[in-house]
């Protein structure tokens, strides 16, 4: 254990002033593999990544709030992401009006009497005496309300899914411009992560991790089969962008003008303009991010988070009161999660159930954070960069392996072909054997916690 | 200050606490001991709201703190220590005091952005108090060592040091002498008095040391088997046959079977 | 470990790297044989040992302690003299870049901790000293885990020494009161039947009565032959009984002599044992 | 007789299937369950490490079967199980000298061992994928049923079928012979004992002697044996394919801590519970209420709770509702 | 001597990665014979580069679409296969970048109105269609309830929904319609469900070596049905290695005709090495010809330039063209007649450029597949 005492924290607020050149270093390194990227590749493919890895950051720095803050194993990560998705069909998209003619009312209708059954089962639950009568009372609210919902629900829900099925079949969103769905996902992420904070924090780290991955796989299941809210497996495409479209660009004077006066393609120059303007969108949003987390990692909050961390029990011995700053951290990396899902989901413009996978929106943002370092934003933000960047580019640099490793072979000999024709495996392969490189070499993580 | 009225802790069939009733006078240093396994940190646990009473009530000044959460004791100014040290292992020694007093504007989110200035002073003001801890406790050369590699009798002056850092109105000490050296044992001792004298902090103590037992406290409540089993001054309880059999002893057998060896 | 509202819960393992991988860290000198010194002769020997934890600095500095058969010796000093890394460095425990340990005449400086369980040393550590999740019988059974002999008549012998163990024989030892947990952690040692006993304060937390059948139970183990070597804050009761004592100060040995000559020394009185 | 149809349909779509299904989860959580249990740590790897015994035990029954050897009315893969046991034994104890001892040398978290394990289900993914491919694979032979619908039906004369796969009924009998086998072993052998010593406290289990090398190299192979069994039983019944191995980790670990962790008995408990709640609350009772409703009286709907789109779902659903009332599962399992 | 490069994204890794390497070499076929023959744009050769869809992230399938076209310049794209990917390749890289993308297996009906710019075209018919021809096989071999169960994404969802509206407005009744999730470990609980809402066939409206083979499996091990129907993403010689003679009598339909390309494009398969009958194959070797000969064309090699001919060489008038007979295409186009490619899929594209729709109804007799028909 290497611990230099840190005498510059200081009153603990000053920023930490030491440079940390191996932060700064291993920053470096990754803008290389990206600027690497885009000379031996293109631009494009670079500014691709880069975007992603941007939301890929914003997600580990949620993440990192739960786990490195607070140390909740917070494996429904994929459930905010896609409710996130969700806010931004629900914020952007024009309202259906003929599906809300149908029985959008009805539905909401239903939904609010589904609620009121729970809040009045929860209020039984918490005003009579235990005992057989509670437990009828119970039984009688909750069944009954089950089925008064689905009789208001059902028919409802039958009459907006068969509005136009093909196109639409749902009840549409608000019509507004899609850059407000990034609060909302954090809104709307941060509405479900209360639910279930309230509920689930009291478990502990490999209970809650099941729980969380367990709710993250309902959330999945509901956008997958509820067509009137989403379209479910039908998929809502044609997102509205918050930046111009390339083909708009490509016809615009201006834009043709510009491209010209730098010597690029008007094609290849659109489509890089496109891209950086999701770029700076979301540079701001990540600054934005570090910028809150950072002030409070380094403040008496973030002490305070760190005590709760090390010892709940003694914590709260000493007044912490330890429930509430769970539920406070999981709302909040919740939120910060929800709004990368929403800008995913922009930047897609279109929302995929299906795509949401525990592997690639849970596994791979927790890889991201301990690769990073966990209890370091910097660390989080630097894993993001780097494991999305591996993610993409494993791909070719699988085929290269391969290449490299048969080029000894005999050209036709039949173990040539064979893993010639496998060579698509190689991604996940280099993905395992790199992450497990780093995380040899570094075990906790590439910018420790200090 | 703190009435315990017929409380009962049970593990399953096993009954931890049995029908402990007592009462820690305002201003009391109160001892607490009594065999290994009578119920003496249970109780403490069942009053600081760590665990959850089986049946009984505890009142604290006239109120009923009975299964409070902690930290809402803690409020309350009733603070305790742990007899397995429970420190806060990756945090400096410095920090695992500065974390203690409650009501830190630095906590609430908001000022962490915009509420900097206050922020700074507040933290001028408890690290230099928790310097004075630290330097009380004879550890100011491990401000800035993580709590977690300190040696175990300094992980308990740490323990200690924590409820030092606030005014508390009760405070709880679950064998703060422990694997503490006897000299700074008497330091310490020395600092509860004070405390106990300047700033009316009222004290129950767990202690199996009765020499430490002896200078500090009065009344002294011997528990057994979940039970209260004698209560009064040092010198009553030293004399009393039942606390004697049950928990004081007679000395080493083997003393003098070990001087005639040598002789 | 079940149980969050459990407060004698702790870790697994005292989190401190070094029990398990001595000299973890970059320091490069060999360990112990290639300084070693040798300024006495005694049946277990902690000679001039200097080191510390991974690359950290040193805590020990020539720090000699000793132990021969029939012999208890005791290690008092204030907190974080070094008393517990003294031991540990003599278990193996941590980087001994100086001085030599030797059992029996035998340099055992290179040893890993499980090998010096082998040869016969059985240690108590001051913390995490039990298997909390396991049974206080299966405890014990863990002590003899090395013996291939009936381990039955020597259990029968720990619970003579502390009854409550065996009421709770079958209870998770994790549930017990930090004084039976002592007992526990002392009684898991006795069943190696070792032949060099090392114990990190025994009695801390143990009520008077416990302490004195504690202390009653080294002496006899004691008379059978077998070094105890132990650290104490309880110093005045075990300086009674030592055959000899160190005083540790700040990694270094401040004072030594027999338990009486300690006990009578007015300046170890006032600094170390509380006046 | 409509009662004996009702209960027939019952047994046939609801409790032998869900049976079975719980008894194939419960294999798997076995394995999960022990490496949480003594090395402490939520093993992603352990689906891919089904796949990888299962494709040893595929390719050596294929040579068994080339060399015109079968095990008669069962499955010739039993036959191959014992190599691809040794196999995968093997492997994982190569994986864990080559990865995890390092981590357990410095004390790493936990949560660095999940991450860990998730490169090694890379690794073993792309290996895999290499040697056998990504093609489904059956390679089930013998007598496929104990009894089927058609036998049933005509034996009896009732109306509804009754079928009993051999597979299912090994399957069972495995489970619940491995789960009795590793109950006795932690709890009753010194080796056992020594592999909780190790799991409670590292450091004093090595002050007591304990070899700590030897206590992983034999979770290991535990763990290799049940992968390897709990994969091939599954592919005989079903049938062998990398990706769906991948997938069987998640309601494997649901099982493993819905039951408690650490726990084997949970393991049963918790497969059982996963695979009846997924099988029971979406099952669709019109039938058997046909049969026993009087007279001609036919049921509007379904009569199912909730549609089968919903059985993933459901089955976390009731995960949550148990954790809520036990956090750390059916038998109080560990928690790291 | 130019050369170009193609890029093929399919789901190497993912749900589907069994179907992709047969889809692959369907495609590499066809840009192997082009290339070989020395004929396309004067000697332009022509390799393939792969791409990973991975089936189901959209993200992965974008960056690997943009890598294909930014960095190694291909000039055409066949891909990629399942819908919901295809969707975001197209919207976010084809579309932006001007570039030509032939999927051979998005049946998606959303498809159709997708917004393309005219770039994109399909080898497969849209899902709208084989609802109908369902209905009607089904209803034509007098069974009038059926249970379906479809694997939950657009593609299954989409052929249950138009097969339900096509059955029941013929007069059939539809007893039960669930999905099943891919990859599954256990279908008892579907088909539990399945059985009791009971019917004389199941319909199957999944993936062969997915949730489909499943759901078929438990099906006949509880004895539920004894007759099933196969919509395309089943019909292979997978399901009668899997089955074999226990699903007699059952039977289906997936997209093909009694063209002789399906029959010479099989056995050019089997030549090269891999299963020609493997779904969707046909269809990838189609979409790389159909490429390549609109190059050829319109005589550019640059997507916007050819994307104009795609749909007149895919469509008569014209000289037939075969698998195998790519080269006479080019030959002809060179010399300035008109082709009317049929391919291994007996390609008309219609409507925005999408595979008319003609289907071949084959049944399991005898533990083999038989076609039986052509619709
Ligand atoms: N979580 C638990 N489950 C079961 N039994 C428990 C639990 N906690 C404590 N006990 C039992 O309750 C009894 C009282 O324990 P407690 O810790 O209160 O004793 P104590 O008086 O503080 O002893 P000591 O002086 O040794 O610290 C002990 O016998 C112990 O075994
Ligand atoms: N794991 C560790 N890593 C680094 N330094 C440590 C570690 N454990 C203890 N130390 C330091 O080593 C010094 C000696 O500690 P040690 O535990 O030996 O003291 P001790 O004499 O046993 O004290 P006590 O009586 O309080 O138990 C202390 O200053 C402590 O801070
Ligand atoms: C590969 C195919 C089976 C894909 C399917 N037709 C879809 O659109 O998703
Ligand atoms: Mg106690
Ligand atoms: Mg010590």
């Amino acid at each position: 254990m290497t611990t230099t005492p840190d005498t510059a924290r200081g009153p603990a607020m000053a920023p930490a002033k030491r440079v940390d050149t191996r932060a700064i270093l291993l920053f470096a390194f990754v803008a290389c593999l990206f600027v690497g990227t885009g000379v031996l590749q293109s631009w494009n493919t670079t500014l691709s990544i880069f975007n992603m890895a941007l939301v890929g950051a914003i997600m580990a720095l949620g993440v990192n709030m739960q786990w490195g803050y607070a140390g909740l194993f917070n494996v429904g990560v994929m459930g905010f992401v896609a409710l996130g998705g969700l806010a931004a069909v629900l914020v952007s998209m024009d309202p259906v009006d003929e599906a809300w003619a149908a029985g959008g009312l009805q539905i909401l209708l239903a939904l609010v009497l589904g609620a009121a059954t729970i809040v009045l089962a929860i209020l039984a639950y918490a005003r009579l005496a235990a005992g057989p009568l509670r437990t009828l009372a119970m039984l009688v609210i909750l069944i009954g309300g089950f089925f008064l919902f689905r009789a208001v629900f059902d028919p409802a829900v039958a009459r907006v899914e068969a509005v136009n099925p093909a196109s639409t079949g749902y009840l549409g969103g608000l019509g507004l411009p899609v850059i407000l769905a990034w609060p909302m996902g954090g809104v709307l992420a941060a509405g479900a992560a209360w639910l279930i904070g309230k509920t689930a924090l009291g478990l502990r780290s490999d209970y809650l991790a099941i729980a969380t991955l367990g709710i993250a796989e309902i959330i999945i299941a509901v956008m997958k089969n509820e067509d009137w809210l989403a379209r479910g497996v039908k998929n809502v495409t044609t997102i509205p962008r918050p930046v111009p479209y390339e083909v708009d660009l490509q016809q615009s004077q201006w834009f043709i003008d510009l491209a010209d006066r730098l010597g690029a393609d008007v094609i290849t120059f659109s489509s890089i303009f496109v891209k950086l303007c999701y770029a700076s969108l979301f540079i701001v949003v990540l600054l934005a991010l570090i910028w809150l987390s950072e002030k409070a990692w380094n403040s008496p909050w973030g002490r305070m988070m760190r005590a709760i961390r090390d010892n709940e029990v003694s914590a709260s011995a000493m007044g912490k009161d330890v429930k509430a700053r769970h539920l406070q951290v999981f709302v909040l990396g919740s939120a910060v999660i929800g709004m990368a899902g929403a800008m995913m989901t922009t930047l897609d413009s279109q929302l995929v159930p299906g795509t949401y996978q525990p592997l690639r929106f849970t596994f791979l943002v927790w890889v991201m954070v301990i690769v990073g370092g966990s209890g370091n934003n910097w660390g989080a933000v630097l894993g993001g960069f780097l494991i999305w960047w591996l993610w993409i580019q494993v791909e070719p640099l699988g085929a290269l392996l391969m290449q490299g490793i048969t080029a000894g072979m005999d050209a036709d000999s039949w173990l040539r072909a064979h893993l010639l024709d496998s060579v698509a495996h190689m991604r996940l392969l280099t993905m395992g054997l790199i992450l497990l490189l780093v995380l040899r070499f570094s075990p906790r993580g590439l910018i420790p916690e200090r | 200050m703190i009435i315990v009225q017929d409380l009962h802790k049970h593990f399953g069939g096993f009954h931890a606490v049995d029908g402990a009733s007592l009462t820690i006078e305002t201003g009391s240093i109160t001892a607490l001991i009594g065999p290994n396994g009578a119920g003496k940190t249970t109780l403490f646990n069942v009053i600081a709201g760590v665990l959850p009473p089986t049946s009984g009530r505890v009142v604290m000044d006239g109120e009923d703190i009975t299964g409070l959460p902690p930290h809402v004791l803690f409020s309350k100014g009733l603070l305790r220590t742990f007899q397995i040290a429970h420190e806060f292992h990756s945090m400096t020694c410095r920090e695992n005091l500065m974390m203690v007093p409650a009501g830190q504007s630095g906590e609430t989110l908001w000022n962490t952005w915009f509420g900097r200035k206050r922020i700074a002073d507040e933290e001028r003001a408890l690290r230099a108090k928790a310097d004075e801890v630290l330097e009380f406790l004879t550890i100011e050369h491990l401000a800035d060592h993580p709590a977690g590699q300190v040696s175990g009798g300094q992980k308990k002056l740490l323990e200690l040091g924590r409820t030092m850092m606030v005014d508390a109105k009760i405070v709880f000490l679950d064998e703060v002498g422990a694997g503490v050296n006897r000299t700074l044992l008497n330091t310490i001792g020395d600092a509860i008095i004070r405390l106990n004298r300047e700033r009316g902090y009222t004290f129950c103590v767990i202690e199996h040391d009765m020499d430490f037992i002896g200078r500090l406290c009065d009344p002294v409540i011997v528990m057994a088997e979940g039970k209260v089993l004698a209560q009064g001054t040092i010198d009553e309880i030293k004399a009393d046959e039942a606390v004697i059999e049950a928990y004081l002893g007679t000395g080493l057998k083997n003393k003098d079977k070990l001087e005639g060896a040598e002789a | 470990m079940s149980d969050t509202s459990n407060p004698y819960q702790n870790d697994r393992g005292n989190k401190d790297l070094s029990i398990t991988r001595p000299g973890t860290g970059t320091l490069s000198s060999s360990p112990g044989t290639g300084h070693a010194m040798n300024t006495s002769q005694a049946f277990l020997i902690g000679d001039t040992m200097t080191g510390g934890y991974g690359n950290g600095p040193d805590i020990l500095h020539d720090c000699t302690i000793a132990v021969n058969p029939g012999e208890i010796a005791v290690i008092v000093g204030p907190n974080g003299a070094g008393k517990s890394t003294a031991m540990k460095a003599v278990f193996g425990m941590l980087n001994v870049r100086q001085g030599s340990v030797r059992l029996d005449g035998e340099d055992i400086t290179d040893l890993t901790p499980q090998a010096r369980v082998a040869k016969g040393m059985g240690f108590v550590p001051q913390t995490n000293n039990i298997f909390a999740s396991m049974t206080v019988e299966e405890n014990l059974e863990m002590g003899a885990f090395i013996r291939r002999d009936d381990i039955r008549e020597t259990m029968e012998q720990v619970y003579d020494l502390f009854p409550i163990l065996k009421d709770k024989r079958r209870q998770p030892a994790g549930e017990l009161s930090g004084g039976q947990r002592q007992q526990v952690a002392v009684g898991r040692a006795l069943m190696t039947r070792p032949k060099v006993l090392m114990l990190d304060e025994p009695t801390a937390g143990v009520s008077p009565i416990v302490m004195d059948e504690l202390f009653d139970r080294i002496i006899e183990v004691s008379r059978t032959g077998i070094p105890i070597l132990m650290v104490e804050q309880n110093a005045r009761q075990a300086l009674e009984i030592a055959d000899k004592g160190y005083v540790l100060v700040q990694g270094r040995n401040a004072h030594t002599g027999t338990g009486k000559e300690l006990l009578a020394d007015p300046q170890v009185r006032r600094s170390f044992l509380g006046g | 007789m409509d009662i004996l149809n009702a209960f027939v349909t019952l047994l046939n779509f609801v409790i032998i299937p869900a049976t079975a299904y719980g008894a194939q989860l419960a294999l798997g959580a076995l394995g999960v369950t022990l490496i949480y249990g003594i090395l402490r740590f939520s093993n992603f790897a352990h689906g891919d490490t089904m796949a990888f015994g299962t494709m040893v035990v595929i390719l050596c029954t294929w040579g068994l079967q080339g060399a015109g050897i079968t095990l008669g009315p069962l499955p010739t893969a039993l036959l191959a199980l014992p190599v691809g046991i040794a196999i995968t034994g093997l492997l994982v104890i190569g994986t864990d000298r080559a990865v995890y001892r390092f981590y357990r040398a410095k004390k790493a978290k936990p949560v660095i061992f999940v991450i860990a394990s998730l490169g090694v289900m890379f690794i073993m993914n792309g290996i895999v994928r290499f040697i056998i491919g990504v093609d489904d694979q059956r390679f089930a032979d013998g007598e496929r049923f104990i009894i089927s619908a058609r036998t049933f039906r005509d034996m009896t004369g009732l109306e509804e079928g009754l079928a009993f796969r051999t597979s299912q009924g090994l399957t069972i009998v495995v489970a619940i012979i491995a789960v009795v086998l590793l109950f006795w072993f932690l709890n009753r052998t010194r080796t056992g004992k020594s592999m909780r010593a190790f799991s409670d406290n590292e450091d004093l289990a090595l002050l007591s002697g304990i070899n700590p090398e030897r206590v992983v190299m034999i979770t290991w192979l535990i763990v290799a044996a049940l992968a390897t069994t709990a994969g091939t039983l599954y592919g005989l019944d079903k049938s062998f394919k990398a990706f769906t191995y991948f997938q069987l980790l998640l309601p494997i670990f649901a099982a493993a801590i819905v039951g408690g962790l650490g726990n084997p008995v949970g393991a049963i408990l918790g497969g059982f519970l996963i695979a009846f709640s997924e099988v029971g609350v979406t099952y669709a009772f019109r039938k058997v209420v046909e049969y026993l409703a009087p007279g001609d009286w036919q049921p509007e709907g379904l009569l199912q709770l909730l549609s089968t789109d919903y059985k993933f779902a459901v089955s976390f659903a009731i995960l949550l509702i148990v954790l809520l009332f036990r956090p750390t599962g059916i038998m109080k399992g560990k928690s790291v | 001597q130019e050369s170009i490069s193609l890029g093929v994204i399919l789901g190497f890794t993912g749900p589907l990665e069994s179907l992709a390497p047969g889809m692959a070499s369907g495609a590499e076929l066809a840009i192997a014979e082009v290339s070989g023959s020395g004929l396309l744009l004067g000697g332009t050769t022509v390799t393939p580069v792969r791409g990973d869809s991975t089936c189901i992230d959209a993200s992965a399938a974008t960056a690997a679409a943009e890598r294909l076209i930014t960095s190694d310049g291909v000039s055409g794209i066949v891909g990629a296969d399942c819908s919901g990917v295809t969707t975001a390749v197209l919207t976010n890289v084809a579309v932006p970048n001007g570039m030509v993308m032939i999927s051979p297996s998005a049946t998606s009906p959303a498809l159709s109105t997708a917004e393309d710019n005219g770039l994109f075209f399909r080898t497969a018919p849209s899902d709208a269609r084989q609802g109908v021809v369902m209905s009607e096989i089904i209803l034509g071999r007098g069974i009038d309830t059926v249970a379906v169960t479809y694997t939950n994404n657009d593609y299954g969802l989409g052929l249950a929904d138009s097969f339900q509206a096509a059955f029941t407005e013929m007069g059939g009744t539809v007893t039960l319609v669930a999905a099943h999730e891919d990859g599954r470990a256990d279908y008892s609980a579907e088909v539990g469900a399945l059985a009791s809402a009971g019917g004389d066939a199941l319909v199957v409206a999944g993936y062969v070596d997915q949730g489909g083979s499943g759901i078929v499996q438990a099906a006949l091990d509880s004895g539920a049905f004894e007759t099933f129907v196969f919509p395309d993403g089943m019909v292979s010689q997978a399901l009668v290695d899997n089955f074999g003679a226990d699903i007699d009598g059952s039977f289906g339909q997936n997209p093909g005709t009694d063209s002789e390309g399906a029959a010479i494009f099989q056995g050019m398969a089997t030549a090269a090495g891999f299963d020609g009958t493997s779904p969707f194959s046909a269809e990838a070797y189609d979409a790389a010809a159909l490429i390549l000969l609109a190059m050829q064309a319109a005589g550019s090699t640059v997507p916007s330039e050819y994307a104009g001919s795609v749909m007149d060489v895919a469509n008569a008038p014209g000289e037939p063209i075969l698998p195998g007979e790519l080269a006479r295409g080019l030959e002809l186009l060179a010399a300035g007649q008109d082709i009317d490619y049929v391919g291994a899929s007996a390609v008309e594209l219609i409507g925005a450029g999408e595979s008319a729709g003609n289907y071949r109804e084959i049944e399991i007799q005898g533990g083999a597949l038989t076609v039986v028909g052509f619709r």
